[in-house]
């Protein structure tokens, strides 16, 4: 499977229990979550974001980057300058549905521009 | 501003926001989501302590140290925020005495990276609504710690008549008038603290 | 305040975590959740929907509810059914995103239609 | 139908859907989240204790008792499904003899309400390509159970070849083809155990 998913939200809980709804349904998918600061509080961590997003680009050819709230989107970003691969695509998409239909389409082997195109189909220009 | 000045005002910041921590958080309360005396207080500790344990050889070191540190630690916006501006100021001192407009260069530098990161402009009651005046005084009247510092106040204080566009206050619209920006008044702690830095023994 | 929010999730976690985050930012509202099945599995649960439901109730004169995947919303629609108040309203807007955004507004004592209209103005039709 | 028969309808088809758990799952988990068969006979399990508790007057009460038990049970779309279809027929059957034009009343008035509940239409790849046929081979040609039932088998076993447009297989888009659909076989099973039960002695 060569398409992945980094889930970072400012709660621990929403990205893991995203984590489990997409498990479920698609068992083998290169997917980590990266939720809270490294205390476990509400907030996002640069350290744990870059950390994920590593474990997902070594199993994943390509990466989309799901975040929930604009702070979260800037330590995404900066994680993702710091990987320098121009494989990763932070999108604006909800969290939890823009990553479910994400995961869905990649289990079917469609490439980085497919999942991409739908996602803007269905929420709109990211 | 020397090696160890630049030191001294990082460990001078990281005082205040100790000291303001709970100031900061009632503000952010207000518009936000009340974390960033937390945030700043957390990050701005691990970054003096950073500092304080080793020997650095430029005043561009100090910063950059400080940079990652705060970037991986705060765990706010204004984590990627302070962290890229640190950074970008670091950039730009490299290999230079800091002294006269290359105070201003580093403010500059540190205005793009926090505007690229945020994708803000002035007027948006960020900290950039601080950091933009400054500029603009070091730029017409060349640099003088006192004056930043009072620019800097002034600025942070107008801050209370904007609308928020960015970050979490802008979710409140017209709501976020009539506070303070969090991120503005500890931006003006920042410049307080570099002149009271600057005040040291060279 | 009159606004209150219902989240149902086919994650606990999920439905936790977004309460979390709004608790964080607007310590006062109405808001539940009813995440996962009554064994605390993937899925969801009429009858967690419907208590968690008629806690809102009682505390906000309307209530917005969200959901995550199509079958959530069916449980939750036969919850509100049930509950025969005009003053609930179910959304298809993004859980964690919408849920923030009315969250905030009614906060600051925005009344339903106005929150439904700038939930519309972002993330499109319900 | 007699009220007997009716228990036993929910009975028997208990007990196929415990057989076929781990089937209809695996159904599931090809063009689903693979709760499919888990959800029935969780829901189903206890819907068959809760009839089994009580004695009912009526086959409409017996229905009912199942309904409500399967709706707070089942736990995914097919709880709110079912639990609809069984109390529409509940309705549908309450204060009538259960035979002949009756059952027709019934399950058309389970297929409105799966339809209303879960806004899809024939031709879907859901449980309703099952109930559909089921009732216009009834209304044509009066109602027999064994016919029901290889009516029943035959619409099931053409979910195969549509393309999924509600519910979770529709993520996968023409990729669902090829897949029997979960819900139909399920629903198979209830028109199979309808034929069943009404063997029972009246
Ligand atoms: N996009 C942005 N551009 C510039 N500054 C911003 C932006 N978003 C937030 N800020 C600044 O960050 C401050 C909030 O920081 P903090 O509370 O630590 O982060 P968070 O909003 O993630 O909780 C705001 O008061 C504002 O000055
Ligand atoms: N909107 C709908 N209308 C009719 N039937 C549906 C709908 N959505 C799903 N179904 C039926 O429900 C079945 C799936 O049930 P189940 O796996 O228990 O629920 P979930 O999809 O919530 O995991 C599908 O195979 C299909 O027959
Ligand atoms: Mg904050
Ligand atoms: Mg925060
Ligand atoms: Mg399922
Ligand atoms: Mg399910």
């Amino acid at each position: 499977m060569s398409v992945g998913i980094l889930l970072v939200s400012h709660s621990g809980k929403v990205a893991e229990g995203v984590k489990d709804l997409i498990h479920q349904v698609v068992g083998d998918l290169p997917i980590e979550a990266a939720g809270g600061t490294d205390e476990g509080e509400l907030g996002t961590s640069f350290e744990k974001i870059q950390t994920a997003l590593e474990k997902v680009t070594e199993k994943a050819e390509s990466t989309i980057v799901f975040y929930d709230l604009g702070s979260a989107r800037m330590n995404a970003e900066m994680a993702i300058e710091v990987t320098e691969s121009d494989q990763i695509k932070l999108v604006s998409h909800p969290i939890l549905e823009g990553a479910y239909l994400a995961a869905v389409e990649a289990s079917i082997d469609k490439s980085l521009e497919e999942i991409l195109e739908s996602l803007e189909k269905e929420f709109g220009k990211s | 501003m020397n090696v160890n000045q630049t030191a001294a005002w990082i460990q001078s910041y990281n005082q205040h926001l100790q000291e303001q921590k709970d100031y900061l958080t009632s503000l952010d309360r207000k518009i936000g989501d009340g974390d960033h005396g937390i945030n700043m207080a957390r990050g701005f500790a691990e970054a003096a302590k950073a500092v304080e344990a080793e020997t650095f050889e430029t005043s561009a070191d100090v910063l950059k140290k400080a940079a990652m540190t705060v970037m991986s630690k705060v765990g706010g916006a204004s984590g990627p925020l302070y962290g890229t501006a640190l950074l970008k100021m670091s950039m730009a001192a490299k290999g230079k005495d800091v002294e006269g407009d290359v105070f201003a260069e580093m403010f500059e530098a540190a205005i793009d990276g926090i505007k690229q990161r945020g994708k803000a402009e002035t007027g948006e009651k960020t900290m950039l609504d601080v950091w933009v005046p400054v500029l603009e005084e070091v730029k017409s009247s060349g640099f003088d710690a006192a004056i930043v510092e009072e620019t800097a106040q002034k600025a942070m204080e107008s801050t209370k008549d904007l609308t928020a566009t960015k970050g979490r206050a802008s979710y409140l619209k017209e709501r976020s008038k009539g506070h303070l920006d969090p991120g503005a008044v500890s931006s003006y702690y920042l410049f307080a603290s570099l002149a009271e830095a600057l005040k040291e023994e060279a």
